[in-house]
């Protein structure tokens, strides 16, 4: 716990061409299996930075402290009018987020420093920034795994309300375009009588039920980019997690399979994988779109 | 919401035969590499090896018919990365038409030029 | 101005499932929330939903551990309710698509929990709380229900009558956060609160940024009475750095507790000599702080959790979950070093006094979930019982409110002249007063003492908050309100946690008060209408600062160890002087304390009060 | 909302370097792709010397073929068909559902494969040629 002197006051600086900022470790390149285990080599890899870093240096200063750049708009007020990434030096404490850092950034320096964020628990979904050129929840992102100094940007391919905040509009319309509830009628007699669903069933559906709605992946899909009415990975697996959902009548899954299988539905996904890289819960999109298509294929297949 | 999605548009044909033609073009493609640069070499071709090679019904036809695949498999690619791109209203239906006719025209061609290796029209 | 039936302010589970009933009751209904639904809180519950499903359980076996859980605090029509609805309510969801566990049949999976006499906690996996709230969410989408959603609830339009009991509710004054408008929304029928619970009074919470119980807050000022508010809960696990909750599961597969020293201080220092590690929330949290008190806390904060002899096999099965949260948010690998683990808020068993109905002593306002307190959990709530609460009493309120016949209620609400008053104990500063604003409460007049109708009392409510902030962001200086949330959440996490005593719980209102007066001098630093979280964290920490005096009030009153609340001066329950609620009322800003006895005479047995052992 | 700030395309291809294996793939196999059916139009305007005569056609392939760029060219298009024929057969695979774990494996194989074809075919492509 670091109690040091800090050097607050934010510096202002004009937004500089992204061409130019310096590239951050890039932890989709090391080419390990599924993000977990991937996660779990940078944890080791982390771990043994910390201590290495802990031993050099207990004493400076810099070490102790970590640099943000944020990104700052505000339509209303006049020097934000133009954006401009805005420098915060915060004081670094062992298990510090991006949120973390944020939090006291705005508590401490400069209380307009605007960004959402609730639960701090990556559940309520509502912290997806743009970190050193990736999208991460602030609150899952530890900021000693992070190059310093660290970038924090909105949402790319939304629009900005302000500073860190970006209108979700859209991506909520997308998610209500693929009918997102239980549709069965048929329900089983007797009060209490569940529909019963086989333990493989909610296996198989369970990963496409984490999501929360953070709208990472719909922001790192270029395809998402270019068209603006393309259902997005989001939407998709919401789909997909009904489709599957063996509870609901082959006709139900039918009248899915034609929502997600519309001309800005499934097909338009490039199996990118963007997507699946930066879910912060692990959802491995881009193989429900792509199960989806095959579905749909099949479902076609029957007509003809 | 919902009901703007609802029209039934079955893109799952063009998607389809995007990964068929792709199959038969690793094939295809495959063998006229192989054949055109390193069985018989490029630099020695000439209109009478060209023509012997024709005169084969089994060769010719898998000439046109990777004429035809490719085209359509090309086409239809540049295509599809046009309208992920936003391509849409009349613009694509312009576009849609162009390449059609493009691709009609290559095709075309190619037959054209086929036939005329192989010597005419014979069987 | 907007209108409609029923206005539901809030969109956690209670608030959603309210809505929806009151919408199927025929209502037209828009829900007022200041985060978007999937964002509430409802989201992080892990463990289940408690419902007697199965042969074997039955609706009393449930209830009756839930009053016993409660330390015979909670009232028998509230209970049972809870116990007889949560079945058919639980499978409601089911068939709404919620995906849970499941047994080899197909049906829905149930697990032991703390407390229970069978095992009746459904869940979806560790995440039931996240598929509870979207299985609701997704249920309003299907109905087409309108969600204002990222509006910020400022005040309630409640009519000016000298008798809170005699007020109507006619709607809320909420602020658009993302273009910084204020508006009216006037309920035709009925407001519903459901507005999650107050954790960010303390600074150590498993709760969200977002729980600043701004409904408590705004009922309180508006004449609703809080009730025993005092009762708050503890979890033993919380991490040190977030909050972030570490679930009971590490220590029901094995996890082990060490000090500083590296002993097993469960066993070694005798806090339970039989259940070590597994005894129930409160004594654990106890034990933990008396270590790190004495001084045998590592960096004289926290204890250490310990589960890597169960071995990364079993690890990785059954607490994978557990692995990443303690990576994500302590950056510490549980599979080569002990978790840090401190005791942290977790539950505020308190709340805005209503009846099984969901309903308030003001005409048209109701309240349900973790904002409410009707009351089902007592001095202390079981595990697995806030979901089922959310769900039966949100239904219940949505009901009501649209105008269905559910009965007369039995739990009376509001005050009358023959409960007991009483506050003999000597207050060290007046609470209440030192106005955070001139015009403090939430009540709507034109100074004639005349009841407002609807659309006067809205306008001027809307007036008032309109004049508010335009002051707060009018000036340029003052003091930061995190400056004054820090100091509130400061006092209370020192003085009014797992441990209270006399002098601690006094000096803890000796700051409240000294937070009100820097309230005064409050101003926002942002200027902007658009997104301006600034100044909607100043109203939050306003509404702290009332939650947190009632708390703490309730607390120096309640001489006696009951549930959660620990009292250094009386060790003992007192059933003879306190089986009765703390209720607190504004009165226009000079709080009042008085009590009314718990209701121990269910449908058809009366609750014996018994020492809660387990 | 009008007043919110749309940040284009900024971040697209400017941050390259932070780009991941799928999407490198995404791009070459467009590029490829282009290529090969620009190749395509080419290849048959070429071809179609053989309707003005078998000399034509003789004279402007073996022509073409002295020259040391279009050999160099050739070389490209054949890395440029194989790596589009490799990722190819990859997406097939990701469309077929197999191997999605290893998806950022197969596309850095599909490189290599490509680079050695092309290396290797040096040579038979560079016979004889003039300079
Ligand atoms: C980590 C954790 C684990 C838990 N695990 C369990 C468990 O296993 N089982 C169990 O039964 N219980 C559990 N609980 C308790 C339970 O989850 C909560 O009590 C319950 O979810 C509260 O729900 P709610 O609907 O009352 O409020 P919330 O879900 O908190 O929702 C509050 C809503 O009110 C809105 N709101 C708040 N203020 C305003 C305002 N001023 N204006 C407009 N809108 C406003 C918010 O936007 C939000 O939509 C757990 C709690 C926590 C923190
Ligand atoms: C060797 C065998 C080939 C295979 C296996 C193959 C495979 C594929 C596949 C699977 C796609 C679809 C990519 C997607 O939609 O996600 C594709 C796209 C494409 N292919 Fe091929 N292809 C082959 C040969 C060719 C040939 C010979 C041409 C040229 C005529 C060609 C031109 C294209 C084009 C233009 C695209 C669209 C690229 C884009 O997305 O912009 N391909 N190919
Ligand atoms: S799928 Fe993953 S990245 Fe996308 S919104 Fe859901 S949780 Fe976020
Ligand atoms: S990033 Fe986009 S292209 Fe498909 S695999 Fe994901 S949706
Ligand atoms: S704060 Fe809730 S997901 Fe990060």
């Amino acid at each position: 716990m670091s109690t040091q002197e800090q050097q607050p006051e934010p510096e202002t600086e004009p937004e500089t061409e992204p061409e130019t900022q310096e590239s951050p470790a890039d932890p989709e390149m090391s080419g390990l299996a599924s993000p977990q285990q991937r996660r779990l080599q940078r944890k080791a890899a982390n771990l043994a930075e910390r201590e290495r870093q802990a031993a050099e240096d207990e004493s400076n200063l810099e070490e102790d402290t970590v640099h943000l750049k944020v990104f700052r708009f505000d339509p209303e007020v006049e020097d934000k009018q133009e954006p401009r990434f805005d420098d915060f030096h915060v004081p670094f404490e062992r298990g510090m987020t991006v949120l973390d850092a944020l939090i006291y950034a705005r508590d401490e320096y400069d209380s307009s420093l605007t960004f959402r964020h609730s639960c701090r628990q990556a559940i309520c979904g509502s912290d997806a920034f743009f970190v050193n050129g990736s999208q991460h929840l602030g609150c899952k992102t530890q900021i000693s795994e992070l190059e310093q100094p660290v970038r924090v940007e909105p949402l790319p391919h939304q629009e900005v309300v302000k500073d860190l905040v970006v209108d979700m509009e859209h991506f909520y319309e997308q998610m209500h375009a693929v009918e997102p509830y239980m549709q069965q009628e048929d329900l089983p007699e007797g009060e209490l009588e569940e529909m019963r669903q086989s333990r493989e069933n909610r296996e198989k559906i369970k990963m496409s039920t984490r999501c929360i709605w953070c709208a990472a992946c719909m922001s790192s899909c270029n395809i998402a980019a270019g068209d603006n009415q393309y259902l997005g990975p989001a939407a998709i697996n919401k789909a997909y997690r009904f489709a599957m959902d063996e509870r609901e009548d082959e006709e139900i899954k039918e009248h899915r399979l034609r929502i997600i299988e519309q001309e800005h539905g499934v097909w338009r996904c490039q199996t990118q994988f963007s997507c699946t890289e930066v879910c912060p819960k692990d959802i491995p999109l881009t193989e429900h779109i792509q199960e989806l298509k095959r579905e749909a294929v099949k479902k076609n297949l029957k007509f003809w | 919401m919902a009901e703007r999605y609802s029209s039934f548009t079955p893109g799952g044909t063009a998607w389809l035969l995007q990964r068929v033609t792709a199959v038969f073009l690793i094939f295809a493609l495959a063998f006229h590499f192989f054949l055109l640069h390193f069985v018989e070499h490029a630099w020695e071709i000439d209109f009478a090896g060209t023509q012997a090679r024709m005169q084969d019904v089994g060769y010719f036809i898998t000439m046109i018919l990777f004429l035809i695949t490719a085209t359509f498999h090309g086409v239809n690619g540049v295509y599809n990365a046009l309208l992920n791109q936003g391509l849409s209203g009349t613009p694509r239906k312009v576009v849609l038409a162009l390449l059609v006719l493009a691709s009609l025209a290559l095709i075309g061609q190619g037959i054209w030029v086929a036939i005329e290796m192989r010597g005419g029209l014979i069987l | 101005m907007y209108e409609h039936d029923v206005i539901v302010v809030g969109a956690g589970g209670a608030g959603l499932r309210a809505a929806i009933a009151a919408h199927e009751a025929g209502a037209d209904v828009a829900m007022v929330t200041k985060l978007h639904p999937v964002r509430s809180h409802t989201g992080a519950a892990e463990g289940g939903i408690n419902a007697a499903l199965r042969e074997g359980d039955d609706w009393e076996l449930h209830a009756y551990d839930t009053m016993k859980g409660s330390d015979y605090l909670g009232d028998a029509p509230a209970i049972e309710t809870l116990a007889k609805d949560a079945p058919e309510d639980t499978i409601t969801l089911e068939h709404w698509g919620m995906p849970f566990s499941r047994e080899d049949d197909g049906t829905v999976s149930q697990r032991p929990f703390g407390g229970l006499s069978f095992p009746r906690t459904t869940y979806a996996g560790a995440e039931t709380g996240h598929h509870l709230l979207h299985v609701l969410y997704e249920q309003v989408v299907k109905r087409g229900i309108q969600v204002y959603d990222e509006w910020f609830v400022m005040n309630l339009a409640v009519s000016d009558e000298p008798d809170p009991n005699d007020r109507t509710c006619h709607g809320v004054v909420a602020y658009d956060v993302q273009s910084g408008k204020i508006d009216g929304f006037k309920a035709r029928n009925g407001v519903i609160i459901a507005t999650g619970g107050p954790g960010q009074a303390f600074d150590h919470t498993t709760n969200a940024v977002s729980c600043t119980g701004d409904g408590q807050a705004i009922a309180y000022r508006a004449g609703v009475p809080l009730e025993d508010m005092e009762f708050v809960q503890f979890h033993p696990t919380t991490l040190p750095s977030t909050g972030v909750l570490i679930s009971e599961g590490v220590r029901g597969e094995g996890g082990i507790l060490y000090n500083e020293k590296g002993e097993r201080f469960m066993f070694e220092h005798g806090y339970a000599n039989n259940d070590g590690e597994l005894a129930s929330r409160d004594v654990v949290s106890r034990a933990e702080l008396t270590e790190v008190n004495e001084g045998r806390g590592v960096e004289d904060e926290y204890v250490h959790l310990d589960m890597r002899h169960l071995g990364a096999e079993r690890i990785l099965d059954r607490l994978e979950n557990i692995l990443h949260l303690a990576e994500d948010f302590e950056g510490v690998d549980g599979l080569v070093e002990p978790m840090p683990v401190k005791p942290g808020q977790h539950y505020e068993m308190g709340g805005i006094e209503t009846d099984e109905n969901g309903k308030t002593c003001i005409d048209g306002l109701y309240a349900a979930g973790e904002c409410a307190c009707v009351s089902v959990h007592g001095a202390n709530r079981l595990g697995g019982n806030a979901l089922p609460e959310l769900v039966v009493f949100g239904k219940r309120a949505g009901y009501h409110a649209a105008g269905k016949d559910l009965g007369e209620a039995e739990i009376e609400t509001g005050y009358t002249s023959d409960v007991e008053e009483e506050t003999d104990v000597d207050l060290p500063v007046t609470p209440g007063e030192a106005g955070l604003d001139p015009n403090p409460e939430a009540v709507a007049t034109d100074g004639s003492g005349q009841a407002l109708d609807a659309e006067d009392a809205l306008e001027r409510a809307v007036e008032t908050e309109r004049a508010r902030t335009e002051r707060l962001i009018e000036k340029d200086d003052g003091v930061k309100h995190a400056d004054i949330r820090a100091k509130l959440q400061e006092a209370m996490t020192q003085n009014v946690n797992v441990f209270r005593e006399e002098q601690g719980l006094k000096k803890a209102l000796k700051a409240i008060r000294e937070c009100r007066e820097l309230y005064q001098d409050v101003y926002v630093q942002d200027p902007s209408r658009t997104f301006n979280t600034d100044l909607q964290m100043t109203y939050e920490t306003r509404n702290l600062i009332d939650v947190a005096e009632t708390i703490t009030l309730g607390a120096l009153v309640r001489n006696e160890f009951r549930g959660a609340h620990w009292r250094l001066e009386n060790q003992e329950r007192d059933d003879e002087n306190w089986l009765k609620h703390t209720l607190i009322s504004w009165n226009a800003g000079k709080p009042s304390i008085w009590y009314r006895p718990v209701i121990l005479e269910g449908e058809d047995k009366t609750y014996e009060p018994k020492v809660r052992s387990y | 909302m009008s007043q919110s700030y749309n940040r284009g395309l900024i971040e697209d291809f400017g941050r390259w370097k932070e780009f991941s294996a799928g999407m490198w793939a995404w791009i070459f196999h467009k590029f490829t792709g282009w290529v090969l059916i620009g190749y395509l139009f080419t290849h048959i305007a070429v071809l179609s010397s053989a309707l003005a005569g078998p000399e034509a056609y003789t004279d402007t392939l073996q022509g073409l073929e002295a020259l040391f760029v279009v050999r160099v060219l050739e070389v490209g298009l054949l890395a440029v068909a194989v790596f589009h024929m490799m990722n190819g057969i990859r997406l097939l695979m990701v469309d077929l559902g197999i191997g999605l774990d290893a998806q950022d494996k197969t596309f850095y194989l599909s490189l290599i494969v490509t680079g050695a074809i092309a290396v290797a075919s040096v040579p038979t492509f560079m016979t004889d040629v003039g300079f």
